[in-house]
């Protein structure tokens, strides 16, 4: 694979990130006909400077708002309140040649290997596509040979794939061609879905090695969607930790995972089961409270229902995020007496340092 | 259980398609060359003897009467508005009765010979497919699947004749026609009710024999499903008697969707319904649909429709209404 | 001026008010006591004023009717009832004098008399009752009717009327006017309107030998009236049902399967086919002709192709007969009614009376045939007038239009040999289809049939209401409703059936006149017969005998015409 | 060279007395159209009274019919090919259906995988239980007296007993799943098996319902036969693990021993491609792909993708037999007179 | 409407042109109602096709083209009506105009049944919640009334093409409802969504991506929507709706009342043409069963 043009992305680079999120907030139904409203994102801004090639986790538990994130930087929903930002401009408004530019910048791989292809087609179909929307490759060979390229980068055969039906490849072989579609446009971003969730636990190390080898090769950021801290832990540089719809930690995967600040994310890290029968699982009961009461509808910290520690302030107002330690945030009252951290200065915190690719 | 929103859209629903109904059946007459009343008035010349005069002027004088010189808008306000009221006005042919006394004398046996048939096809039909599609069934029930599958191929009038001719002409177990014995006298007695429910039987069976397959058939398909479901694997696994596990089960949860299957049958059964009737000389809306296309009184036609018509959304809503008791997991409060 | 209408809600806002049918509350009786009958539908329910729009004799009412006279079609005999003896006219037939019997009474127990009829005549012809049936007969003829004492009644006339109380005040087939009963009916102020149907007030008050008591939709009950007034007064003896039942006529299968079963009676006429197996599969049922073919009788109404003479093509009388040519009435009769039918050269029934009128007029057939299959003769005829033959051999003018020749009727009376009319003519080159849609009616009323069949009706005793019929009175243009005709006029024809009307009845002066008269019509064929209407009536026997046969032919058989409540006297239980 | 069709001598763990349920030679076949395919090809294994056995292996590799197997539940197209399932010596293949019945949640109980619809939508979840408690009661029992043992069984998981007027779609999946867990131990069994029963769930509440899980089988020392994906798990919760492949067992067990000093080429590289706390940053694939059950390659099936393959490997099966003590494997590189690791 | 949380399957069969002939034949041999029907679904053609060499279709459906009431014979292979119709080219031509009415009433339903299906789900909003209104208005509505009294009032009898369009005219809410709610479920899909990364648009995704995988969704509603025309177009004919002079199956019923033919025992003129409908009818029922199961394989016993 021919690294790219490194001046062409440092290029005005540092002035507007190529993704952002401001203020963004999701709500789900509230409609005038619909359900109850959800709010799956609640305030979120993170930024994605896409000219650091790092690994970007997002953990929690299910319905925390994950895909909500996932699908808002795909544009493939709006936010109810507060912007996308695609290199500077409203994700919305986005028209022709700029749209296709995105379309083709912030590419993604998603959780279910079996549902992304089309059944009616041959695999081929998903790189084809894309290839002749975006316009790449000026001949059939040219094309061809980008296929190749790919499919090899990710350690497939061409030969074994091309010309299939997805139902006749393995779960880890259809979602390596999904990654080698991504990586086959040279995007600025892949926004990666739980990408392993649904493959066994040998193919997903296969799986995660290719989408770590794309991040090396071509310097691609990635944002990796998961609810499995251990993958997150190997794969990733940063991590951010939500919990239903907000942010509650983030930082450096190796502090947040070694030295979890916040109660949700240590009770998270010690339910991990590691593969290690020598090291057992944390013993300690979680969701015993403080003895504090919590009212049904406060507007307190989303967390104080469950957790371990939870204050009478806590019920109160949400807490602010602080700075923990160097790179290291953290949403939570037990750390109040650290320095507050804005916003939007989370995201530059993310991209300060890693210890794995700064290497 | 039920939130106000939802009843507000279910009524709002009703609302419009009675009025819908209205409306196609305002405009469309109004579309159409016939003149029923015209019709009717020269069918009565002919018939009652010769020489007729001032037809012209009677029909102009009816005209009147039935508002038909009225501005077409003013026209369908006024029809509008007897529709809230349950007013369809005289009938044509049977004139000066009004549509609705027609219909009153008409509509308790269509509800009820409809009514009953429906009830036995959808319970029969459902019990059936449920043990058609249940793995332990019987073999020698498979036979029912080709066999429901070809009752309900022909059509319920064929079906009707066929039965005509077998068993109430040929066998002469049941009567040929009618809704009870000429000869007897309409009361509250054993006696009579035998009778009606002897009259009864063979159309019926038509409607209930047409109806049936499709029953069994779809509730046969969903008894697979439901069979294949988690909870029915757990069930089994629970050591539970196959009993139970068939009626509490699979059976109780296929018939959800059954349910609903059949509020969207309703319209094909009154269609089989009306052919049947006046097959059988049934006196319910049936055959009074039949005469009233025959003669063209579409005062009574658009009476009967107009009924039927809220009577499938009455029938629907309240379908809607008790799903809630069946299905726990629906409720129309908030969503 | 404008006919009175029935009764309505006043002003448009108002809801309608409902008009519940009033039940009766019958008592019992058993089968075998019953006469069931089948006729008609259920359109009628709770109409008992024989004037009411609506009201219909045919379906058993006429068991409840009586008139002054009764005529039987087949015997050519009078039988005066209400009335006592014949009817004398003035010399000048300017007005009759009728008297009525003494000892006639209303089911109330009112006299009838002399004051029922004239009132009748009078209400008839009350501008406001226009819309009754007869009344513009009425108020043609009809100057004045006076009771002059309680049994006598005089009519004087407008114009000479030698005819008048035969074509009116006799109940004959279908025809005559029925009588009401004054003391109710003076009473009304809306008698086109008014009912007259409530079993709570013994409603209607007739004189006949049966009362309605129950009526809904499925079936009516007609109950005996034991204290019949013929009875006393030796004129005639009860009737043998207790009670008439008449039930929709619903599909002819249907009824004919309920003969069989025994479940009724009689029926409405049947299809040559029905009645014979009806016949074969239960040896109680009988027809006119027994058990034997052809099981009917000759009725008053011979079927007619009806050209639209105001329309082109068929304006042209020359296209009519091409048309006429083209009809192989045999064929008519051995398909369509499987042999058991009789092809009619003249628009006429063959009524004893009639004989002599037809046996006259066999020359003129020679000259203008009017069963005359041969097609050649249509290929010249239509070749002549500039016709061609197109791709599917039918015939297309020079514009390349095809001849319009479907053909309307009213369903299930021409289905027998309708279809096959229509595809004789096609053989024969013209666009020709059978159509019978619900409106058929109309369209032959109002014209925008250009071809249809219907029957003729009219003559009985002599031919002449036949030819009245063809009177230029009842053209009306096309378009216009009016009286089921081949819109056809001819002044000469008009002024030969104008003198006709001036004779009584079968008077000796009119055979010279209908010649003439048919001279015209063969040679114009305003519309061309095709076959004779039979009644083929099915008699069960198995609970009642007495029914009019060949063997017995006191009346024409159907159960329908106005004359039932005499053949009634005649139905005795079977024995056994 | 004939190893296979000798008699495959049992495991024992660590001297329990006689297994409380053994697995002889175990064939389950599917037809299908494309032919009759060997879900589970020949598995033997014996579970000691209140042992806690995992059962690892890659999707499709037939775990799931093992658990269906011995419940004796397997569904047309399938069928019990072949062997013996011998409950407290009692061989249930041959039971009667209606004895297999009482059979089934009394002595021998099943938690099926995707528990999240294993709960009859439309029922109270106290129906439920008092369901299964009527149905192995001997005579007629008063409701009132099932109910309350329908609560007791409730909150023996850790749920009130107001859950019980509740219906499923009104509980949370580990909610559900635990009363999974209390149905399934209702009648006290014998034997537990619970098929992937956390799958679903997030870590926090996968670890909740695990540890009510074990406390149960603690109490109860019931034997339980715990089917899943995910290492991790099994290494937090199990004694020894039974590891599948392509319908095979590959080896079994005690755990730590297995993690510390895996027999079988497929397990090695299996735990190595784990993620681990300590060596972050590492992947470790297996290369190649699973066979296809429909045409299965001669020889040893794992011998495609295996790095340690030989010849011999791709001609003849491997035996299954005891390698060390109460350490089952079958691979030729264990085999004697071939060379080992 | 009741909303109910998992009812509809909306799996899709992984199915595709490779081998697709062998797994047709597999499917086939595993159907084999789907062969029975298939084989009288094309036997009716064939008779209806074939069938015309052997009569002439301007004379012998029509009265007079033999003999009245005459059962079978090597002259008239179904025997003749009591019009002397030639029964076996009533037949013929009879068949030929059921399957137009339905095929013409289907496709039309049907193709307006997807465009409105799929602008329905895939645009949503306001056009949404207007067309499942009207859809839910037309499902409530009677439809054979609103055809009854349309059929009445026509002052000529209804030619088949009119027969066909009234019909159609109610034919598509049923395929409009069940592919809006496909097309809602495939949406969800992640291939629609990889689509939209490879730069499509809305149109083009519902051609290319979704269109082919509603297949078993469009055959099934057009046999559906088939059935219910035949039916229809039958059940019109028996009211004395119908176009009079067509030789249709319709008619025939109609024809063999009027004429009593099962009082008379000409069992030919009856029982043929039930023998017909039933074949009809049940090579489309049985297809539609096969093709439900493709639709929802959950419904397949055997996966
Ligand atoms: N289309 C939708 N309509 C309504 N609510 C939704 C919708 N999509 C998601 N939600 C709700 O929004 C919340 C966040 O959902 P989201 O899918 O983003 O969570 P997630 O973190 O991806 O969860 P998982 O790990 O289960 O994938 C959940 O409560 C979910 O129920
Ligand atoms: N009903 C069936 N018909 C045909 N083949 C089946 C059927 N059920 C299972 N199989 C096949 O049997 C094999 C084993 O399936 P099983 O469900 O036991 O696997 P598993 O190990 O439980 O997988 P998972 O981890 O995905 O649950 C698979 O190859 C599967 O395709
Ligand atoms: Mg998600
Ligand atoms: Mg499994
Ligand atoms: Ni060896």
């Amino acid at each position: 694979m021919p690294p790219r043009d490194e001046t062409a992305r440092e290029g005005g680079g540092d002035a507007t990130p190529l993704m952002e999120l401001r203020n963004v907030s999701k709500v789900y139904g509230g409609g005038v006909l619909s359900r109850t409203a959800t709010v799956a994102l609640d305030d979120v801004s993170l930024t994605i400077p896409g000219d650091s090639p790092q690994i970007l986790s997002v953990v929690g538990e299910s319905g925390s708002g994950k895909t909500t994130l996932a699908s808002l930087l795909l544009g493939f929903i709006s936010p109810t309140s507060g912007t996308v930002l695609y290199r500077g401009s409203d994700l919305s408004r986005l028209r022709g040649a700029r749209l296709r530019e995105f379309r083709r910048d912030v590419q993604a791989v998603f959780q279910d290997p079996f549902a992304v292809f089309n059944p009616f087609y041959k695999v081929d179909h998903v790189l084809t596509v894309p290839l002749q929307k975006f316009r790449l490759g000026r001949s059939k060979a040219e094309r061809q040979e980008l296929m190749v390229n790919a499919l090899e980068a990710v350690g497939l055969r061409p030969d074994e794939t091309l010309g299939r039906y997805p139902h006749q490849l393995s779960g880890g072989q259809r979602q390596r061609i999904i990654v080698a579609r991504a990586l086959m446009l040279r995007p600025k971003l892949i926004v990666a879905d739980e990408p392993v969730s649904m493959v066994d636990a040998s193919l997903r190390a296969t799986i995660l090695e290719s989408l770590r080898t794309v991040n090396q090769t071509l310097k691609v950021p990635i944002l990796y969607i998961t609810h499995d801290l251990g993958t997150a832990y190997h794969v990733s540089d940063h991590i951010v930790v939500m919990y239903r719809g907000g942010i509650v930690e983030a930082g450096d995967v190796e502090d947040v995972i070694t030295a979890p600040k916040h109660p949700y994310t240590r009770m998270l890290i010690d339910s991990i089961p590691w593969p290690d029968p020598r090291r057992r699982w944390g013993s300690e009961e979680t969701g015993a409270r403080n003895g504090v009461e919590v009212p049904e509808d406060h507007q307190g910290c989303r967390f104080a229902e469950r957790c371990p520690a939870a204050m009478p302030r806590c019920t109160q107002a949400q807490p602010p995020t602080y700075l923990a330690a160097s790179g290291h945030a953290v949403s939570c009252y037990l750390y109040d007496e650290k320095p507050t951290l804005p916003k939007e200065r989370l995201s530059a915190l993310l991209t300060q340092h890693s210890s794995l690719t700064s290497a | 259980m039920i939130s106000r929103r939802y009843l507000v859209r279910r009524i709002l629903l009703l609302v419009t398609v009675m009025w819908t109904a209205a409306s196609i059946n305002f405009f469309i007459p109004k579309l159409s060359p016939r003149d029923p009343i015209r019709e009717r008035l020269m069918l009565a010349a002919t018939q009652g003897g010769r020489n007729q005069t001032g037809l012209e002027a009677m029909v102009e004088a009816y005209n009147q009467q039935f508002g038909l010189d009225q501005p077409l808008w003013k026209q369908y306000l006024t029809a509008m508005l007897k529709v809230v009221r349950f007013d369809y006005g005289y009938s044509i042919s049977q004139y000066p009765r009004t549509v609705n006394s027609i219909i009153k004398d008409a509509l308790p046996w269509t509800l009820g010979l409809g009514l009953m048939s429906i009830l036995i096809a959808f319970v029969i039909g459902t019990l059936l497919g449920a043990l058609l599609g249940w793995p332990r069934c019987p073999r020698w029930l498979r036979i029912f699947v080709p066999a429901s599958m070809l009752t309900s191929a022909v059509p319920a009038f064929v079906l009707g004749f066929l039965l005509i001719y077998l068993f109430a002409f040929q066998l002469k177990i049941f009567p040929l026609s009618g809704a009870y014995s000429r000869t007897a006298t309409p009361e509250w007695s054993l006696e009579f009710a035998l009778d009606i429910a002897k009259h009864a039987f063979l159309p019926a069976c038509a409607l209930v024999l047409f109806q049936l397959g499709g029953q069994a058939l779809q509730m046969r398909s969903l008894m697979v499903m439901t069979v294949g479901e988690d909870y029915i694997t757990f069930a089994e696994a629970k050591g539970l008697r196959p009993r139970r596990i068939f009626a509490r089960y699979a059976v109780r949860n296929a018939m959800l969707p059954q349910v609903t299957g059949l509020v969207m049958s309703l319209g094909t059964f009154v269609f089989s319904t009306v052919l049947v009737e006046t097959l059988f000389a049934y006196p319910g809306l049936g055959g009074l649909i039949n005469g009233s296309i025959q003669v063209l009184d579409y005062n009574l036609l658009y009476g009967i429709t107009m009924i039927l018509v809220f009577a499938v959304c009455i029938a629907t809503l309240i379908v809607d209404l008790i799903y809630p008791l069946l299905d726990p997991r629906i409720r129309y409060e908030k969503g | 001026g404008t006919p009175e209408l029935p009764p309505t809600p006043e002003g448009s806002g108002s809801p309608t008010p409902e008009r519940e049918v009033p039940r009766g509350n019958p008592r019992k009786i058993p089968r075998e006591k019953t006469l069931m009958l089948a006729f008609g539908d259920g359109s009628d329910v709770g109409i008992c004023n024989p004037y009411a729009s609506g009201f219909n004799h045919q379906r058993g009412m006429a068991a409840m009717l009586e008139p002054l006279y009764f005529y039987s079609t087949f015997t050519g005999e009078t039988i005066p009832w209400l009335a006592d003896g014949d009817p004398v006219y003035a010399d000048d037939y300017m007005s009759v004098t009728i008297k009525t019997r003494s000892d006639a009474y209303w089911s109330d127990g009112t006299p009838f008399g002399a004051k029922d009829v004239a009132f009748t005549l009078t209400m008839l012809k009350d501008e406001k009752n226009a819309a009754m049936t007869y009344s513009a007969d009425i108020r043609e003829w009809v100057k004045s009717a006076e009771a002059t004492d309680e049994h006598t009644v005089t009519i004087t006339f407008t114009k000479p009327a030698p005819r008048f109380v035969f074509d009116y005040l006799y109940f004959k087939n279908d025809l005559g006017i029925f009588l009401v009963p004054e003391h109710i009916f003076s009473k009304e102020k809306n008698q086109y309107g008014f009912l007259f149907y409530d079993p709570a007030k013994k409603w209607p008050v007739v004189t006949g030998p049966y009362q309605v008591v129950d009526w809904t939709v499925q079936r009516r009950l007609l109950d005996r009236r034991d204290d019949w007034w013929a009875v006393k007064a030796g004129l005639a003896e009860l009737p043998g049902p207790e009670r008439i039942i008449v039930v929709p006529f619903t599909d002819p299968t249907n009824i004919a399967q309920q003969l069989i079963n025994d479940e009724l009676d009689s029926s409405l006429d049947l299809r040559p086919p029905v009645i014979k197996q009806v016949v074969e599969q239960n040896p109680k049922i009988i027809a006119w002709s027994g058990r034997e073919e052809p099981y009917g009788y000759v009725d008053w109404w011979p079927q007619s192709l009806f050209f639209n003479c105001a329309v082109k093509p068929y304006d042209d009388p020359d296209i009519r007969r091409a048309v006429n040519h083209a009809i192989d009435r045999q064929q008519l009769v051995e398909i369509g009614y499987e042999g058991a039918g009789i092809t009619s050269e003249l628009p006429f029934p063959d009524f004893p009376p009639l004989r002599k009128y037809l046996d006259a007029v066999k020359p003129l057939l020679e000259r203008y045939p009017t069963n005359a299959y041969d097609l050649g003769e249509v290929e010249r005829i239509m070749t002549s007038k500039g016709y061609t033959r197109d791709a599917e051999n039918l015939w297309v003018d020079e514009k390349g239009a095809r001849v319009d020749a479907t053909i309307y009727g009213i369903v299930d009376l021409v289905n027998d040999y309708g279809a096959i009319l229509a595809e004789q003519l096609r053989a024969a080159g013209f666009d020709a289809s059978l159509q019978t849609p619900s409106d058929s009616y109309t369209r032959m009323a109002d014209g925008s049939a250009k071809l249809f069949l219907f029957g003729f009706a009219g003559a009985i005793a002599d031919p002449y209401p036949s030819l009245e019929l063809m009177h230029s009175r009842h053209y009306s243009k096309v378009g216009e409703a009016g009286d089921i005709s081949s819109r056809w006029r001819n002044e000469e024809f008009d002024r030969t059936v104008e003198q006709m009307a001036s004779l009584p009845v079968d008077d000796p002066q009119e055979l010279p006149l209908f010649l003439q008269a048919m001279e015209i019509y063969l040679r114009e064929l305003p519309h061309t017969p095709l076959v004779q209407w039979l009644h083929r009536i099915p008699y069960n026997t198995r609970y009642w005998t007495g029914w009019p046969t060949a063997d017995d032919p006191y009346l024409p058989g159907a159960f329908w015409f106005k004359t039932f409540a005499l053949e009634l006297t005649r139905l005795k239980p079977a024995s056994g | 060279m004939t190893s296979t069709s000798t008699a495959p001598r049992t495991d024992r763990a660590a001297g329990t007395g006689e297994p409380v349920l053994s697995v002889r030679d175990l064939r389950v076949e599917y037809h299908t159209d494309a032919g009759a395919v060997r879900a589970v090809n020949g598995v033997s294994f014996d579970l000691m009274p209140g042992e806690k056995l995992g059962l690892v292996g890659e999707s499709g590799s037939g775990k799931s019919t093992i658990a269906l197997a011995l419940m004796r539940m397997i569904k047309e197209p399938g069928r019990i090919a072949g062997g013996q399932i011998l409950l407290h010596g009692r061989d249930i293949l041959r039971l009667p259906e209606k004895e297999m019945r009482q059979v089934r949640a009394a002595e021998i109980s099943m938690i099926p995988q995707g528990a999240m619809n294993s709960l009859n939508p439309v029922a109270r979840i106290e129906d439920q239980i008092v369901d299964t408690l009527e149905d192995h009661s001997p005579k007629r029992v008063a409701k009132k007296e099932l109910l309350e043992k329908a609560h007791a069984a409730l909150e023996s998981v850790g749920l009130r007993r107001e859950v019980g007027r509740m219906y499923p779609h009104q509980l949370s999946g580990g909610m559900k799943q635990r009363v999974c867990i209390a149905i399934a131990v209702a009648m006290e069994p014998k034997v537990l098996i619970a098929d992937e029963p956390t799958s679903a769930l997030d870590v926090v509440v996968q670890r909740q319902v695990m540890g009510t899980l074990l406390r149960l089988q603690e109490e109860l020392g019931v034997a339980v036969v715990l089917i899943g994906h995910d290492m991790g798990l099994m290494a937090q919760s199990v004694d020894r693990l039974a590891v599948m492949y392509a319908g095979k067992l590959a080896e079994v067990s005690p755990i730590r021993e297995i993690f510390d000093d895996p027999l079988h080429p497929y397990t090695d590289l299996l735990i190595d491609s784990l993620p681990k706390l300590e060596r972050r940053g590492t992947f470790r694939g297996i290369p190649g792909l699973p066979p296809s059950l429909h045409s299965l390659p001669p020889g040893c099936l794992f011998h495609p993708r295996c790095p340690k393959a030989m010849d011999i490997c791709a001609e003849q099966v491997p035996p299954y037999r005891e390698h060390r003590p109460n350490r089952f494997v079958a691979c030729h590189l264990h085999e004697e007179g071939h060379a080992t690791a | 409407m009741v909303a109910t949380a998992s009812q509809t399957a909306t799996m899709l069969t992984p199915r595709s042109r490779v081998g697709r002939a062998t797994s047709v034949l597999r499917y086939l041999r595993r159907n084999p109602l789907l062969v029975i029907g298939l084989a009288m679904f094309v036997g009716l053609i064939l008779f209806a096709t074939v069938g015309t060499f052997f009569i002439d279709p301007a004379k012998d459906p029509y009265p007079l083209a033999g003999p009245a009431s005459k059962p079978p014979s090597a002259e008239h292979w179904f025997g003749t009506d009591a019009q002397g119709r030639d029964l076996f080219a009533v037949m013929v031509v009879g068949t030929r105009l059921s399957l137009k009415i339905g095929l013409l009433a289907g496709s039309i339903g049907l193709a307006i049944g997807i465009v409105l299906g799929l602008v329905s789900a895939f645009y949503g909003g306001w056009l949404d919640s207007v067309i499942r209104w009207i859809v839910d208005v037309m499902f409530t509505i009677p439809s054979f009334l609103v055809m009854v009294v349309i059929a009445s009032l026509l002052r000529q009898y209804i030619s088949i093409e009119n027969m066909a369009l009234i019909l159609a005219a109610f034919a598509w809410p049923g395929p409009t409802r069940a592919i809006r709610a496909q097309v809602l479920s495939l949406r969800e899909r992640e291939f629609i969504r990889l689509a939209r990364l490879s730069g499509m648009r809305g149109p083009e995704i519902i051609v290319r991506e979704l269109l082919p995988n509603l297949t078993p969704f469009l055959l099934a509603g057009f046999v559906a929507a088939l059935i219910g025309a035949v039916y229809a177009a039958l059940g019109l004919e028996m009211l004395g709706l119908g176009s009079q002079r067509e030789p249709t199956l319709g008619m025939t019923f109609f024809w063999m009342q009027r004429f009593s033919a099962l009082l008379r025992n000409l069992w030919w003129w009856w029982g043929i043409p039930i023998a017909i409908i039933c074949v009809l009818i049940l090579s489309l029922y049985f297809i539609s069963f096969s093709l439900d199961e493709w639709a929802n394989p959950r419904s397949r016993r055997s996966r």
